[in-house]
C-alpha cells in the first residue's frame, strides 16, 4: 500500500451530503408513522443503511481513499450480517 | 457399546464407530508416514534435500477426500440424532423438574418421585423444566442428554429397551453440589411398572403411612430435594440444618434489618413459600427457591410434623 | 549472511541502555523484543500457577470422596484454572510472546507499527490479570462458574463474578490491541521486496489471528459488560425470571469463544510451520495452500460456535447447520497437517528438540482434532457433551496444540532470544517424559467421557475410579517432564558468534541478524528477493 | 523500488497511513462491540414484538429526531474541518471543530433531559418500577439504557479526542502537512454518528 494522495472534498459537497442525510432522516420518521406492518421496520432499516453508506462513503472518505479500506469495511459488515443470520437459524426455527 | 439400552444406542454408536474409525486410520497412517519420512530422510540417510515447492494436484486431492469423509461423518451424526427430536404421539409423558441439586419426576397421574421409573419398550417423553439455573439431564446408557433451561421447556424422549437400573447425571454445571445431582432410571417391565404405578397412586396406602407422625413429611423432604441443602444431623450445608429447628429462636435478615424470630408453623410456611423474605443470618439469599408451585399447605403441614421429630 | 565484520559495535536488545536503566528500562521499553519477553515471563508465571491448580484438581480426583479440598474449593479451582489457562496463557500465548519478538524481524522491520500501544497492551494484560486474580481474594470468594460464566448461574452465585469478568474484559482489550498492531505492522512495515506471498507463514498465521482478535473479541467484551450491568445494576438481559434468554448468552459467549480457539491455535500452527522446513532443510510444501488454509480457518471458524450448544435447546435447524459448518472448518486443519507431512518427504532431516516438539505437536493435535470431529457430529456430541471427553479434547488440542507449539517455539528460538544453547539430550529426555505423562493424563479422559463421566465433577461414582487413578499418575509424570525441561532451559550455557546466530541453518530473516538481535533488529533493512524458505 | 520509501521506525518517522489503518481497525472492533448489542436487540425484539412496540411509545420521537439531526450536522462539521485543514484554513478548521464540540455537548444535554425524565418517573436501571415491568418492556428499557448509555460514553470519548485535536490545531502541532490526528478523530466521530443512525430508528421509530 503506497501513501495515497489526498482528495479534498469541497465544503459544498459536505453540505449537500448533510442535506441528503437530513432529508432521509425525515423520510424515515414519516414512513414509520404510516402503518405498513412489518415493512415499516424493513423500510427504516433500509434507509438507515443508505444513510450509513453515505456517511461511510463521503464523510469517512471511503469513496476517495485507497480501495483496501472499502474492501475491509465490506468484509466486516458481511461477516457481521452473516453472524446475525446464523444466530437467527436458532430463533426462527425454535 | 451397542448395549441396546435404548432405541438410540445403535445409531449413535454407529456414528461413533464411523468417526473414530476414519480418525484412527488417518491418525495411524499419518503418524506412520511421518515416522517413515523421519527415518528415511534423516540427515544421515539423505544428506541433500530435494526442494519441492508443492503440487496443486495433491492439494486438491487432500482437500476433496477429507471433505467427502467429513460429509459422511456429518451424515451419520445427523442420522443418529434426528430421530431424537420427534417423540411419537402416544408416548407416556413425564415432567422432569430440576432444581439445585435434585430431581423430581411427575407422572401423568400426579405422583412424584426422585427416581425416574419407566416402562420397558414404551416411548417415554420428558418435559424438561428447571426452576433455577441450567441443568442437564443425561442418561449415558440411553445416549440422551438435553439441557434444562429455566424459562423454557426442552424435550427429550426415548424407548428403554432393557430392564435394569441406569445412572442419570446432571451434566450442566449448576453450582456447589453439581456432582451430587445424581439419580437413577429404573426400567421395569410393563407389568411391574403398572403395579408400581398403581401402588404409588393408591391413597389408602398413603393414608396408612401417614399415621406415624412425620413419615409423609420425610418423604416429601426427600423427594423435593430439601436434603440437598438441609442436613438432618446438625451439620451446616448450603442451608441451616433441620435438626432441632422447630421451636428454635434465631436471627434473620428481613429487608436488610436483623430481627429475631421463633421457628413456628407460620414462619416455616413463609420460609418455604417466600424463602427470600427472611434470610437466616449467615446464609445466602437467593439460594433457596420458592416452592409455591410444588408444595401445598397440607404438605407443608406434613413437613412441619416431620421437622418436629428431629430433636 | 552472518559474517558481519565487526566495524561498529551495536548494542543488543538485552544490554541496551536507553533513557532508563535496569528494571525501569524494561518496564518503559517500547522495543518489541523486550515486550515479547515481558509477556514471556509474566505468562510463564501465570501458566505455572495454572499448572499447580491442574495438579491439585487431579489430586482431588484420584478417588471418590473428599481428598484435599471441599466442593466449593474445587469449583473455584477449575474456574480459575480455566480462566488462567485460557485468558492468561493460550489466548495471548504464542502470538504475544513470539509474535511480538519475531514478527517485526521476520518481515524485516525495526519494530511494530505502534510500539507504545504495544507496551500499553502488555500493561492492560497485567492489569487484567491482576483483576482476575483479585477476584480470588476480594468480596465473597472465588468465582465458581467455570470459565464460561453461563447465565443464569453466573448471575445468581454470590461469588465474585464481577471482578473475574471485568478482568477478562480488560484482557480482551489487550488482545484486540495486539491484533490491531500486528495487522497494521504487516500492512505497512514489510521490508522492501517482501510481497504478501513472501511473508513467512508464521506472520501469515498472525495476520489471520489478528483479524479474529479484532472482530470476535468485542462480542465477548460487550457480553461481559452486560453480565456486569446485570449483576450490579439489576438490568435484565439474560435472567429468564425477567424474560431474558440464557441461551442467547451462550450464543454471544461462543460467537467469541469459538473463534478464540483459533486465536490460540493459528499462531501455534504458524510456529510449527516455521520449525518444520528449517529442520527438514527444505522449502515448505504448498506455501499458498497453507496461507489459504490459515485465512479459511479464520473465516469459517467464525460460524461454527453453535457446536458448543447442541444440547442447549437450540432449534433443530441450527443444530445441523452448525454441525455441518463445524465439519467444514476441520478441512483447512487437515490441509495443514498434510502439507507438514509432505514437507518431510525427501528432506534432509536434522533431528533436534524443536523438531521433535513439532512432530509431537502434530501427533497430539491430530488426536485433539479427531476428537473434535466426534464432538462436532450431532448424535455423538449429545452423548459426549459436557463429559470428560470434552475435557480430553480440549486439553489435547489446547495444551497439546498450543502448549506443545509454545514449547517447541521456545526451543527453536531460544538461542536467538537469549544467545544461549541448552543441552539437547536433556531436552529430548524431558520431552519424552512430558509426552508420556501427557497422554497418560488425558487419554483416560476420553474413555471416562465415553462411559459417561460428566465434567466439572468434584466427586464421582466408583465406576470411574480406575481411569482417574491412571490420569492422576499421568499428571505427576507430566509435571516431572516439565520440571526437567524448565531446569534444562534455565541452565543453558551462554554462547556467542556463529553458533547461535543461525544454529539450525534457518532461512527466514531472524537468522540473518545477530543473537541476541541488536536494538533495531538489523544494521540495515534487508531487501528481500525470494520466498521465505529457499534452501 | 517503490516501497523503499516506507518508513521503518514508527518513532523516528511517522506513518500516517498506519495510523489511519489502525483507526479503521479500531472502528471495526467498535462496530462489533455494538454489533453484539444489535444481536441481543434483534433477538429480544423478535421474541417480544408487541411489548417492544408498546414500550417505544414512552420515548419521544421529537427528542430523538433532534438528536439525530444534531449528530448529522456535527458529522458534517467535522468533515468540513478536515477539508478546511487540507486547504490550510486553520481558522475554519477550528471553527468547525468548535461547533462540533458544541453540538456534542447539546446532544449530551438533550440526553440528560431525556434520561432525567425517565428517572423522575422512577424508570432507571434497577428501580422498583423497572423490576415490575412486564418482561418485554423490561428488556426494551434495559437495552435502551444500556445502548444509549454506551453510545453516550462514546460521545464523551469522541469529544475528548476532538478537544485534544482542537488544542493541537491551535498550537500548530496539527497542521496541513500533518493532520492524521484530525483525520482519525474525525473518523471516530463519524462512527459515533453511524451507530446513532441505527439506534434512532430501532428505539424511537418501532412500528
Ligand atoms: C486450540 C483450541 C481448539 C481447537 C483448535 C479446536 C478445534 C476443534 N474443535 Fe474444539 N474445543 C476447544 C478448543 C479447541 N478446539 C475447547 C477449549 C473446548 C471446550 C470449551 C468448554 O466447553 O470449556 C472445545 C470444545 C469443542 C466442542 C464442543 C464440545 C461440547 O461441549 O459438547 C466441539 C464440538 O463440535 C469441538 C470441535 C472442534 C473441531 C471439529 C475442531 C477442528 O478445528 C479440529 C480440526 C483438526 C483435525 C480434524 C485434525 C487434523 C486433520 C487431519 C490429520 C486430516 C484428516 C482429517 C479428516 C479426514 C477430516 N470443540
Ligand atoms: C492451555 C490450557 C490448559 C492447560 C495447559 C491445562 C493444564 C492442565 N489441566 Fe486443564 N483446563 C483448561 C485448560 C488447560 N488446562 C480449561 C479451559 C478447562 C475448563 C475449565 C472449566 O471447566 O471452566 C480445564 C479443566 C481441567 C479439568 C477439568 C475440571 C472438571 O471438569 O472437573 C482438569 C481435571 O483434572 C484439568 C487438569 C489439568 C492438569 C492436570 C493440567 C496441567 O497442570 C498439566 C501439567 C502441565 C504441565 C506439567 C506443563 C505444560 C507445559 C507447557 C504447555 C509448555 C510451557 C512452556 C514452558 C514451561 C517454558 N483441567
Ligand atoms: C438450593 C438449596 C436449598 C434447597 C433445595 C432447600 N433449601 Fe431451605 N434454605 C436454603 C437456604 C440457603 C436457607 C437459608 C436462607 C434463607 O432463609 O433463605 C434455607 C432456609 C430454610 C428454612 C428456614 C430455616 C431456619 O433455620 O430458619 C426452612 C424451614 C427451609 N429452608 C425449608 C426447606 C424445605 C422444606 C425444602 C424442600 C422442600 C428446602 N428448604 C429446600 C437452601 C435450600
Ligand atoms: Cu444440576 Cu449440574
Ligand atoms: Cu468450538
Amino acid at each position: 500500500m503506497s501513501d495515497e494522495k489526498h482528495h479534498i472534498s469541497s465544503y459544498l459537497s459536505h453540505i449537500m451530503v448533510l442535506m441528503g442525510l437530513i432529508v432521509l432522516t425525515v423520510i424515515t420518521v414519516l414512513i414509520t408513522s404510516v402503518e405498513m406492518g412489518p415493512y415499516n421496520t424493513a423500510a427504516a432499516m433500509l434507509i438507515a443503511s443508505i444513510k450509513g453508506a453515505i456517511v461511510l462513503l463521503y464523510f469517512m472518505h471511503l469513496r476517495f481513499d485507497n480501495k483496501i479500506y472499502g474492501v475491509m469495511v465490506a468484509i466486516v459488515i458481511a461477516i457481521f450480517a452473516a453472524v446475525i443470520v446464523v444466530t437467527f437459524f436458532d430463533y426462527l426455527y425454535r | 457399546m451397542y448395549s441396546g439400552a435404548s432405541n438410540f444406542v445403535t445409531a449413535t454408536d454407529t456414528a461413533f464407530v464411523v468417526i473414530i474409525g476414519i480418525s484412527v486410520i488417518f491418525l495411524v497412517g499419518i503418524t506412520a508416514i511421518m515416522l517413515w519420512f523421519i527415518y528415511r530422510y534423516s540427515k544421515k540417510r539423505n544428506p541433500v534435500a530435494t526442494q519441492i515447492h508443492g503440487s496443486n494436484t495433491l492439494e486438491v486431492v487432500w482437500t476433496i477426500i477429507p471433505t467427502i469423509l467429513v460429509l459422511v461423518m456429518f451424515f451419520y451424526g445427523w442420522a443418529g440424532y434426528s430421530p431424537m427430536r420427534n417423540a411419537p404421539k402416544d408416548a407416556m409423558k413425564i415432567r422432569a423438574t430440576a432444581r439445585m441439586w435434585s430431581w423430581m419426576f411427575e407422572y401423568e397421574n400426579g405422583i412424584k418421585t426422585d427416581t425416574l421409573y419407566v416402562p420397558l419398550d414404551k416411548a417415554v417423553a420428558l418435559d424438561l423444566i428447571s426452576v433455577d439455573v441450567i441443568h442437564s439431564l443425561y442418561i449415558p446408557a440411553f445416549r440422551v442428554k438435553e439441557d434444562m433451561v429455566p424459562g423454557k421447556t426442552n424435550k427429550m424422549w426415548f424407548i428403554a429397551q432393557k430392564e435394569g437400573k441406569y445412572e442419570l447425571f446432571c451434566t450442566e454445571y449448576c453450582g456447589l453440589s453439581h456432582s451430587y445431582m445424581f439419580t437413577e432410571v429404573k426400567v421395569l417391565p410393563q407389568k411391574e411398572f403398572d403395579a408400581w404405578y398403581a401402588r404409588m397412586s393408591d391413597t389408602t396406602l398413603q393414608a396408612e403411612a401417614a399415621k406415624t407422625p412425620g413419615v409423609k413429611g420425610k418423604q416429601l423432604v426427600q423427594m423435593n430435594g430439601c436434603i440437598a441443602c438441609h442436613s438432618v444431623d446438625g451439620s451446616k450445608l448450603i442451608g441451616p440444618s433441620f435438626k432441632g429447628i422447630y421451636g428454635q429462636t434465631h436471627s434473620v435478615i428481613t429487608n436488610d434489618k436483623e430481627r429475631e424470630v421463633v421457628v413456628d408453623d407460620e414462619y416455616i410456611k413463609r420460609a418455604i413459600y417466600e424463602p427470600n423474605d427472611d434470610v437466616v443470618k449467615g446464609y445466602t439469599k437467593g439460594m433457596m427457591i420458592s416452592y409455591k408451585e410444588q408444595l401445598s399447605e397440607a404438605e407443608i403441614a406434613e413437613i412441619i410434623e416431620y421437622l418436629k421429630t428431629l430433636k | 549472511m552472518a559474517e558481519h565484520t565487526e566495524t561498529k559495535y551495536l548494542p543488543n536488545y538485552l544490554e541496551y541502555q536507553g533513557k532508563h536503566k535496569g528494571l525501569l528500562g524494561w518496564l518503559t521499553t517500547t522495543d518489541h523484543k523486550r515486550i515479547g519477553l515481558l509477556y514471556f515471563y509474566s505468562m510463564m508465571t501465570f501458566f505455572l500457577a495454572g499448572v499447580v491448580m491442574g495438579l491439585l484438581m487431579k489430586f482431588e480426583l484420584i478417588s471418590p470422596g473428599e481428598q484435599i479440598m471441599g466442593a466449593q474449593t474445587y469449583n473455584g479451582l477449575f474456574t480459575l484454572h480455566g480462566l488462567t489457562m485460557i485468558f492468561l496463557f493460550v489466548i495471548p500465548g504464542v502470538a504475544a510472546v513470539y509474535g511480538n519478538f519475531f514478527l517485526p524481524i521476520l518481515i524485516g522491520a525495526k519494530d511494530v507499527s505502534f510500539p507504545r500501544l504495544n507496551l500499553m497492551s502488555w500493561y492492560l494484560y497485567i492489569l487484567g490479570a491482576i483483576v482476575v486474580l483479585s477476584s480470588q481474594f476480594m468480596g465473597d470468594g472465588p468465582p465458581d462458574t467455570g470459565w464460561t460464566f453461563y447465565a443464569p448461574y453466573s448471575l445468581k452465585t454470590q461469588t465474585n463474578v464481577v471482578a473475574a469478568v471485568t478482568g477478562a474484559f480488560i484482557l480482551g482489550f489487550s488482545s484486540i490491541l495486539t491484533g490491531l498492531n500486528f495487522v497494521v505492522t504487516m500492512h505497512r512495515l514489510r521490508a522492501p521486496g517482501m510481497g504478501w506471498l513472501r511473508m513467512p507463514l508464521f506472520a501469515w498465521s498472525l495476520y489471520g489471528t489478528g483479524w479474529i482478535q479484532l472482530l470476535a473479541t468485542p462480542i465477548v467484551g460487550i457480553t461481559f459488560l452486560m453480565v456486569i450491568a446485570e449483576r450490579l445494576l439489576g438490568i435484565g438481559f439474560f435472567d429468564p425470571a425477567i424474560g431474558g434468554d440464557p441461551i442467547l448468552y451462550q450464543h454471544l459467549f461462543w460467537i467469541y469463544s469459538h473463534p478464540a480457539v483459533y486465536i490460540m491455535i493459528l499462531p501455534a500452527m504458524g510456529a510449527i510451520t516455521e520449525i518444520i522446513p528449517t529442520f527438514a532443510r527444505k522449502t515448505i510444501f504448498g506455501y499458498t495452500a497453507i496461507v489459504i488454509s490459515s485465512m479459511a480457518i479464520a473465516f469459517v471458524g467464525y460460524f461454527v460456535w453453535g457446536h458448543h450448544m447442541f444440547t442447549s435447546g437450540m432449534s433443530s435447524t441450527s443444530r445441523w447447520v452448525f454441525s455441518l459448518l463445524t465439519f467444514l472448518v476441520a478441512i483447512p486443519s487437515a490441509i495443514k497437517v498434510f502439507n507438514w507431512t509432505a514437507t518431510l518427504y525427501k528432506g534432509s532431516i536434522n533431528i533436534q528438540p524443536p523438531f521433535l516438539w513439532a512432530i509431537s505437536f502434530i501427533f497430539v493435535f491430530m488426536i485433539g482434532g479427531f476428537s473434535g470431529l466426534v464432538l462436532g457430529s450431532l448424535a455423538t456430541d449429545i452423548h459426549t457433551h459436557d463429559t470428560a471427553f470434552v475435557v480430553a479434547h480440549f486439553h489435547y488440542i489446547v495444551f497439546g496444540g498450543t502448549g506443545f507449539a509454545f514449547f517447541g517455539a521456545l526451543h527453536y528460538w531460544f538461542p536467538k532470544m537469549f544467545a544461549r544453547v541448552y543441552n539437547t539430550k536433556v531436552a529430548n529426555i524431558g520431552l519424552l517424559i512430558f509426552f508420556i505423562g501427557f497422554n497418560m493424563l488425558y487419554f483416560p479422559m476420553f474413555y471416562l467421557g465415553l462411559i459417561g463421566m460428566p465434567r466439572r465433577y468434584y466427586d464421582y461414582l466408583p465406576m470411574f475410579h480406575n481411569a482417574n487413578i491412571l490420569s492422576t499418575v499421568g499428571s505427576w509424570i507430566l509435571a516431572i517432564g516439565l520440571i526437567i525441561i524448565i531446569v534444562n532451559l534455565f541452565r543453558a550455557r551462554k554462547a556467542t558468534g556463529k553458533i547461535v546466530d543461525d544454529p539450525w541453518d534457518g532461512k527466514t530473516l531472524e537468522w540473518t541478524t545477530s543473537s541476541p538481535p541488536i536494538v533495531e533488529n538489523f544494521e540495515e533493512i534487508p531487501v528481500v528477493d525470494h520466498g521465505p524458505y529457499e534452501y | 523500488m517503490e516501497t523503499i520509501t516506507t518508513p521503518h521506525h514508527a518513532d523516528a518517522h511517522r506513518d500516517d497511513t498506519a495510523a489511519k489503518l489502525g483507526m479503521w481497525l479500531f472502528i471495526f472492533t467498535e462496530i462489533l462491540l455494538f454489533g453484539g448489542l444489535f444481536i441481543v436487540y434483534s433477538v429480544y425484539r423478535f421474541k417480544n414484538p408487541v411489548a417492544f412496540e408498546l414500550a417505544h411509545h414512552e420515548l419521544s420521537i421529537t427528542m430523538g429526531l433532534i438528536n439525530t439531526i444534531i449528530l448529522l450536522v456535527s458529522s458534517a462539521t467535522v468533515a468540513i474541518s478536515i477539508s478546511a485543514m487540507q486547504k490550510n484554513d486553520k481558522k475554519m478548521t477550528m471553527l468547525m471543530l468548535g461547533i462540533t464540540l458544541l453540538l456534542a455537548l447539546v446532544f449530551l444535554v438533550n440526553k440528560y433531559f431525556e434520561w432525567g425524565g425517565k428517572f423522575e418517573h422512577g424508570m432507571y436501571p434497577g428501580s422498583e418500577l423497572m423490576k415490575n415491568l412486564s418482561n418485554g418492556d423490561m428488556l426494551f428499557f434495559s437495552l435502551y439504557f444500556f445502548m444509549t448509555g454506551l453510545h453516550a460514553v462514546h460521545i464523551i470519548v469522541g469529544m475528548i479526542l476532538l478537544a485534544i485535536t482542537l488544542v493541537k490545531v491551535k498550537t500548530g502541532a496539527v497542521n496541513t502537512g500533518k493532520y492524521a490526528l484530525l483525520e482519525n478523530s474525525g473518523l471516530y466521530w463519524h462512527l459515533v454518528d453511524l451507530i446513532w443512525i441505527f439506534l434512532f430508528p430501532l428505539f424511537y421509530l418501532i412500528h
